[in-house]
């Protein structure tokens, strides 16, 4: 008994292993019906709508998988599509189907669905990227040909958030954010979405009988929602969840000592894609259009303190090139250091002396240099405010407690620092590399785009037209010498993931976007032995 | 045999400093069909021996002394038995009816629940017993079942109680100051209601009351009470006609019918009684021996001038 | 009047609060925004450890006082200043000031307080001076009204009489001999609206609608809640700003009850 | 219908227009543009929605005739549009109120249940120890905010003895798993209705205490259980009517924030997301049903002391 259980393990974990490098490859295991793996999260559904509720469109990606996702490396690879192709003027991407992905209630998924959900997503969801608009789609047989009007690189960046969804039900559903069920979904991947229920704040899924490919182990997959990460993780520690998982974020840090204290879970640390930084408004703030302020505040921020507090001692100092260590084509430019007087001496340099004598700078009209300073993070942003004043700058502070007041303020350009942070998906999209924070001429909610330079637009709009190769990589060394030199931003640390693994479950696999909840991972995960 | 006999009953209430005497030694016997009215000024402790009988004192309270109803003692009953006594066997009519009758609850109701409550009857018998009771009275029995207190007049509400208590049926019935604060009127018809009490012969009436008048025309013995002691006890018509005791002479000659003469000063705070007789700070003839030593009940008056 | 044993222990307390919420400094060890290790336990050099940003706990519990108590007695004084006004007159000049004080008796009380402020600092931002404003100017009309049927007791008695008669202005008259009389009626109301507030405060701080840049015990629950303080099972962090909240509004409310003798009026959340 | 009744309707009425007033003039008086405001702070909206909206609402034309516009969809039931939620105002909070009230009608009746009853009991004999000890109890439990009441209770009975779930009504739709989710919350919302309620009534018992009614009857030989529990608390009970109206409105807002505690999906939770996201016409729906639901308590207390207390001008004394 103990060697058959034993063996059917090892199976797994071969097929896991052969899973993570061909993608769509046939193993022999089977689906346990009764085996059930429990998610906490603190990502609430509100409504149960497929396309209004944003944490519900995460939370449904590995039914209906896009055509592609990001992998454990942060590359891309096959989803719904088992290979692709790019035309080398960028303009014709061709990709092919994987016949494993098949509709959860017997329908054939063809790249009919594919068309229509990218002409769907295009025409009734107002963030879809600009791109779509112009594209021509056509279809052969299980390929789909994207054709586009200008070339995009970058296109995979976008792709992984367009969800592929079933033609026959979705056709008929004229205002999708307001389309509100509890299930079930049809899905394509290996499961579907069973229900939903934001009473009991939970989503079910099962697993998809009409799924081509290897069997998961387990028979449904439930994801239980709490008020706070606190009370998930609790519930996860307390045995009634198996997992923690919060979209775009790792296991908050502050409570990575307690996975340490459990002998059930040990926490995996991986270097992370996910940044914070500072940036400066160089469109209309007289201090953030001064390069010589721009580098005097680098060297007044305690870039050690901020690892150590806003990070919980989980991250890297970073440098001045930006973008993370781990990244492809990442490039060893200078290390931010910290030194007060430094900072100070810059600051008299570049005109902002402290006149009267009252600790606090005056600008170059002679009135008090008052710096706004828009945050929405408590902490570090207490601790910038704090760095900015030992500097001699008097901080107005405008602290918003979500999101989306951040983003008023940033639109009306009314700050001259903010801190923000880069999410590991945030870092590939647009022109990728964290262009799009910068870049005043790209779309989105929890970016800055405090930069107009015609100089950066125009090395943005470069990269995404170039495809990859030597041509990219001097591109993108460039790129990092211009956040070197031109300071549109501070990188204050790079993050380290940490990702809580549940010792009594195996093949774990962690994708540098979505953390554990991805496709990979859930066909792969099975009980330890 | 008495139906209602009180022993050297003594009652305190506890108090800032020590404890208040409300009531001393008092001694009382009750006949049945007798009308005993005790007599005094505000504040000589009546009532509380009205409240001692019928074990209504507040907790914290001291009641020394037995009293015997039907030569059971009281003083020995549990909360359960004494239940059974207050009403069906002695019975407590209060001043101010009006505020005697709960304000929410439907008269009715007030009336018929403690005839049930004392298993005299069904509720359906109550209700025609209660109905009967009040049309004697003199009231419209329909509505004022179906009334609320504050909706009935003084007088009606005195009926209603005089109708509570007279459907139990008790032996003895205590009338707690029934006359304070009424006009002429109502004084007349409240002493008719009150005087059928005794007509019987069964039931014997506790009367208590400030005003000498009433006591005149109702009791048959009278015992007049000041500072928590009995001063001067007697039939009523001896007592009347021939007072003994200064104090009694005094409440008489306060009357208006006898030249409205009050008696000087005030009663002594049962906190600060003076020495000797209770009385001597407001006798006319108060000597040093009435000063110094207090007085024994001798012939029923407490006195050493008689 | 005989001075009530009773009043000792709330008054002490109460005067503890007041002197720390005045010289915050010379208590705390530590000023509010100093910073050491972060999350550490109860020792001798941190009496309740740290928070998440290595602040010293029982330092901020000492800074925390000031605006707790500000918001809490800025909204009694206010009204009480309402109330009082608004009962002198109604009960002075009868006819419409007191028509317009029982007309909008049930208006007053009804208005759900809570939601009226989080819809209210949801617009205008959050900040003290918006609790301070509608706890305020909504809890006036429990005082208004005792101070009305006060003055209507006392209006036509003797002394009032006589002092109209010797031509005092009426305004004179309400100053001199009212407000004395009725000063006794409204302190216990004025603690109570206190003690609202400060609870109030407390409540929308949880609900992050309080000026982050201001350090107060419902802030420090808040916070101690959000940066996994109760998850760490760090009770020191959100035990001690808890039983301040209880322990100040206990006192203030003890104020008003052993006024009151009669244990009626209920602290109104 | 009597004069008082009808006398407090108007007075409700003129309460429900503060409140309408208020929501319709907030965002429309707030610095910017109004479109603004009444989608909420930063929700990407097209710029051809915001103008059929600014056409829809009459925005362009003068403030009488918006607020007739206005009115006019009260009346049918429009409380607006949340933009970031997808959904009208008005079904996002129908679909919430039943487990709102649910959580909020079985507390107040366990918690007026017991909280009149042992107020009762501890007013009546106040001088023992027992009541002293209770009485204090509830003194020091109605100094607790009601959702640090509910921090405590979920920290411990939660977080640390694991006995009550973490979230949610239920974990399959049945009475038993309701009840076990629902038990927890609505301890915690009876505890602060039972305190105060215990308290009140204690002080009315107190006072009616010493009235002559209790004596008499129980001179009449009336059992002391049907004196304290038939006669004194029927008229003891009718300051907790009164105190309804001030109540209900801090009941309510207690739920709301022990709905957010306990990751209840109900009113609570919906305020709470809609503080988070600036969601202005879901906070000025939400403000408005509540409102309501506070005059239709008040309403009802109203009619409820009416029955219980035939003297109802007695109500206009007070």
């Amino acid at each position: 008994m103990y060697e058959k259980k034993h063996l059917a393990a090892i199976g797994v974990i071969l097929f896991a292993i052969m899973l993570v490098f061909c993608s769509g490859c046939i193993g022999a295991a089977e689906t346990n019906q009764d085996a059930v793996v429990k998610i906490a999260t603190p990502n609430e559904i509100t409504e149960a709508s497929y396309f209004g509720n944003y944490n519900f469109a995460q939370m449904t990606r590995v039914t209906t998988p896009p055509l592609v996702q990001v992998d454990e490396n942060g590359d891309y690879t096959g989803a719904l599509a088992e290979s692709w192709t790019v035309s080398s003027d960028g303009k014709t991407w061709t990709f092919t189907l994987d016949s494993d992905y098949q509709w959860s209630d017997g329908t054939p998924l063809t790249a009919e669905d594919v068309t229509f959900s990218l002409e769907y997503t295009a025409e009734k969801i107002a963030t879809s990227p600009a791109w779509m608009k112009n594209a021509t789609i056509s279809t052969s047989g299980n390929t789909i040909i994207i054709s586009l009007a200008e070339p995009v690189y970058r296109l995979c960046g976008d792709l992984v958030t367009i969800n592929i969804i079933p033609k026959h039900i979705w056709q008929s559903i004229d205002t999708p954010e307001e389309y509100i069920s509890n299930g079930p979904y049809v899905g394509s991947s290996a499961y579907y979405v069973k229900s939903v229920d934001i009473n009991s704040a939970t989503l079910i899924l099962a697993a998809n009988p009409e799924w081509k490919g290897e069997a998961p182990y387990y028979g449904t997959i439930e994801i239980h929602w709490f008020a706070t990460e606190d009370a998930a993780i609790s519930a996860m520690l307390g045995g009634e969840c198996d997992t923690y998982w919060k979209y775009g974020a790792a296991f908050p840090t502050t409570s990575v000592a307690l996975l340490e204290a459990s002998d059930k879970f040990t926490a995996v640390q991986t270097p992370s894609l996910k940044m914070s930084y500072v940036g400066f408004n160089t469109i209309t703030s007289e201090v953030g259009r001064n390069l010589a302020f721009r580098k005097a505040v680098g060297y007044a921020l305690n870039y050690d303190e901020l690892v150590e507090i806003s990070a919980s001692g989980y991250g890297v100092s970073a440098n001045s090139g930006f973008i993370p260590n781990g990244v492809p084509y990442y490039k060893n430019t200078t290390a931010n250091t910290y030194n007060v007087e430094t900072a100070k001496t810059m600051l008299d340099a570049a005109g902002y002396k402290d006149v009267n004598g009252d600790g606090i700078r005056e600008d170059t009209h002679g009135d008090v240099l008052t710096v706004t300073l828009l945050t929405r993070d408590k902490v570090t942003g207490e601790l910038i405010k704090e760095y900015l004043e030992k500097v001699g700058l008097n901080v107005d502070y405008k602290f918003t407690s979500d999101i989306n007041a951040w983003v008023e303020v940033k639109e009306a350009h009314a700050y001259d620092i903010a801190y923000n942070t880069i999410t590991a998906k945030g870092m590939m999209m647009d022109s990728g590399w964290a262009t799009g924070y910068f870049a005043d001429n790209t779309v989105g909610t929890g970016k800055l785009q405090n930069v107009d330079d015609p100089a950066f637009l125009e090395l943005c709009a470069k990269i995404s037209t170039t495809p990859e190769g030597d041509n990219l990589k001097s591109l993108i060394s460039e790129l990092q010498d211009y956040y070197a030199g031109q300071v549109p931003g501070i990188a204050l640390y790079w993050c380290t993931d940490v990702t809580p693994i549940n010792t009594e479950i195996d093949g774990w696999y962690i994708s540098k976007a979505t953390g554990i909840y991805n496709e990979i991972n859930l066909l792969s995960i099975h009980p330890a032995d | 045999m008495n139906l209602l006999e009180v022993a050297d009953l003594s009652v305190s209430f506890p108090g800032p400093s020590g404890r208040i005497p409300a009531v001393r030694n008092i001694s009382l016997s009750l006949a049945p069909g007798e009308c005993l009215a005790i007599v005094g000024e505000s504040g000589c402790g009546k009532s509380v021996i009205a409240q001692a009988v019928m074990r209504l004192l507040p907790e914290g309270t001291e009641v020394l002394g037995d009293m015997y109803y039907h030569g059971q003692n009281l003083t020995h009953l549990s909360e359960s038995e004494m239940k059974q006594i207050r009403g069906e066997e002695i019975a407590m009519v209060f001043q101010s009816p009006e505020r005697a009758l709960n304000p929410v609850i439907k008269i009715g109701r007030q009336l018929i629940q403690p005839q049930v409550l004392h298993k005299l009857c069904n509720a359906k018998d109550a209700e025609l017993r209660a109905k009967g009771v009040l049309q004697s009275l003199g009231l419209d029995a329909d509505w004022v079942m179906n009334a609320y207190p504050w909706m009935c007049s003084g007088g009606m509400c005195q009926r209603i109680v005089f109708a509570a208590v007279s459907l139990l049926h008790p032996y003895v019935v205590i009338a707690d100051e029934p006359t304070k604060g009424l006009d002429a009127e109502r004084i007349g018809e409240l002493e008719t209601m009150l005087s059928s009490i005794t007509s019987s012969g069964k039931t014997s009436l506790l009367l208590i009351t400030h005003d000498m008048e009433v006591a005149a025309h109702l009791a048959d013995r009278i015992l007049v009470m000041y500072c928590g002691m009995i001063v001067e006890e007697g039939a009523a018509a001896l007592l009347l006609a021939a007072p003994k005791h200064p104090y009694t002479r005094g409440l008489l000659n306060s009357l208006p019918k006898n030249g409205f003469v009050p008696i000087p000063g005030m009663s002594p705070a049962l906190t600060a009684l003076p020495d000797g007789c209770v009385f001597h700070p407001r006798c006319p003839i108060a000597d040093e021996e009435c000063r110094k030593s207090i007085p024994q009940l001798r012939n029923g008056v407490r006195c050493h001038k008689c | 009047m005989k001075f009530d044993r009773r009043y000792i222990l709330p008054l002490l307390l109460i005067a503890v609060l007041l002197i720390a919420a005045v010289f915050p400094g010379v208590f705390a060890p530590y000023e509010a925004a100093e910073r050491d290790a972060t999350y550490q336990a109860p020792s001798a050099e941190h009496l309740l450890g740290t928070d998440n940003m290595g602040k010293d706990i029982f330092s901020l519990l000492i800074y925390g006082a000031r605006w707790t108590l500000i918001i809490g007695f800025s909204s009694g004084i206010l009204a009480i200043i309402m109330g009082t006004a608004i009962g002198l007159l109604a009960g002075w000049r009868k006819g419409i000031p007191d028509e317009f004080l029982m007309g909008t008796t049930d208006i007053v009380l009804i208005l759900p307080k809570i939601p009226l402020v989080i819809i209210l600092a949801a617009y205008l931002g959050p900040s003290p001076w918006v609790l301070i404003l509608v706890l305020g100017l909504l809890s006036w009309e429990s005082i208004a009204r005792v101070v009305r049927s006060k003055v209507i007791q006392i209006r036509s008695s003797n002394y009032i009489l006589a002092a109209r008669c010797l031509g005092f202005s009426d305004a004179k008259i309400m100053v001199r001999e009212i407000l004395p009389i009725v000063f006794p009626v409204i302190v216990p109301k004025f603690v109570l609206v206190t003690a609202a507030a400060m609870i109030s405060e407390a409540s929308l701080a949880f609900l992050g609608l309080s000026d982050p840049m201001m350090v107060s015990w419902g802030g420090m629950i808040s916070d101690a809640f959000t940066y996994s303080g109760f998850l760490r099972g760090m009770w020191y962090w959100w035990l001690p700003p808890a039983l301040c909240i209880i322990l100040g509004v206990l006192a203030i409310t003890s104020l008003a009850f052993i006024h009151e003798r009669g244990v009626r009026e209920v602290v109104q959340l | 219908m009597n004069k008082a009744v009808s006398r407090k309707i108007i007075r409700y009425s003129v309460c429900l227009l503060i409140v309408v007033l208020l929501v319709f003039f907030l965002p429309r008086c707030m610095p910017g543009d109004p479109v603004q405001c009444l989608v909420g702070e930063d929700v990407y909206v097209t710029q051809e929605i915001l103008d059929t909206l600014t056409i829809k609402l009459g925005l362009d034309k003068p403030l009488y005739e918006q607020f007739g516009i206005y009115i006019r969809g009260l009346l049918t039931g429009d409380l607006g549009y949340s933009y970031t939620r997808h959904q009208t105002v008005a079904d996002l909070i129908w679909s919430r109120v039943p487990w709102t009230l649910l959580l909020t009608g079985v507390a107040m009746i366990i918690g007026y249940a017991f909280g009149i009853l042992a107020g009762t009991w501890s007013g009546w004999m106040s001088e023992t120890k027992r009541s002293k000890v209770l009485t204090a109890f509830g003194v020091v439990v109605s100094c607790i905010p009601p959702y640090l009441l509910g921090l405590i209770f979920f920290s411990v009975f939660v977080y640390q003895l694991g006995w009550f779930p973490y979230k949610g009504f239920y974990e399959t739709p049945d009475l038993f798993s309701v009840a076990y989710h629902m038990a927890l919350p609505i301890l915690t919302l009876a505890l602060f209705v039972f305190v105060r309620n215990l308290i009140i009534m204690r002080g009315s018992v107190l006072t009616e205490k010493n009235q002559l009614y209790p004596q008499f009857a129980k001179s009449l030989g009336i059992p002391r259980n049907k004196i304290i529990y038939g006669h004194v608390l029927k008229n003891a009970i009718l300051p907790i009517v009164t105190h309804f109206a001030i109540d209900f409105g801090f009941i309510l807002s207690g739920a709301l924030f022990i709905e957010i505690i306990f990751s209840l999906n109900g009113l609570g939770r919906v305020m709470y997301t809609a503080i988070l996201n600036l969601d202005y016409p879901v906070l000025s729906g939400l403000f408005l049903v509540i409102a309501i639901m506070v005059i239709c308590a008040n309403l009802a207390a109203d009619i409820l002391y009416g029955i219980i207390d035939p003297r109802v001008k007695r109500g206009e004394e007070e």
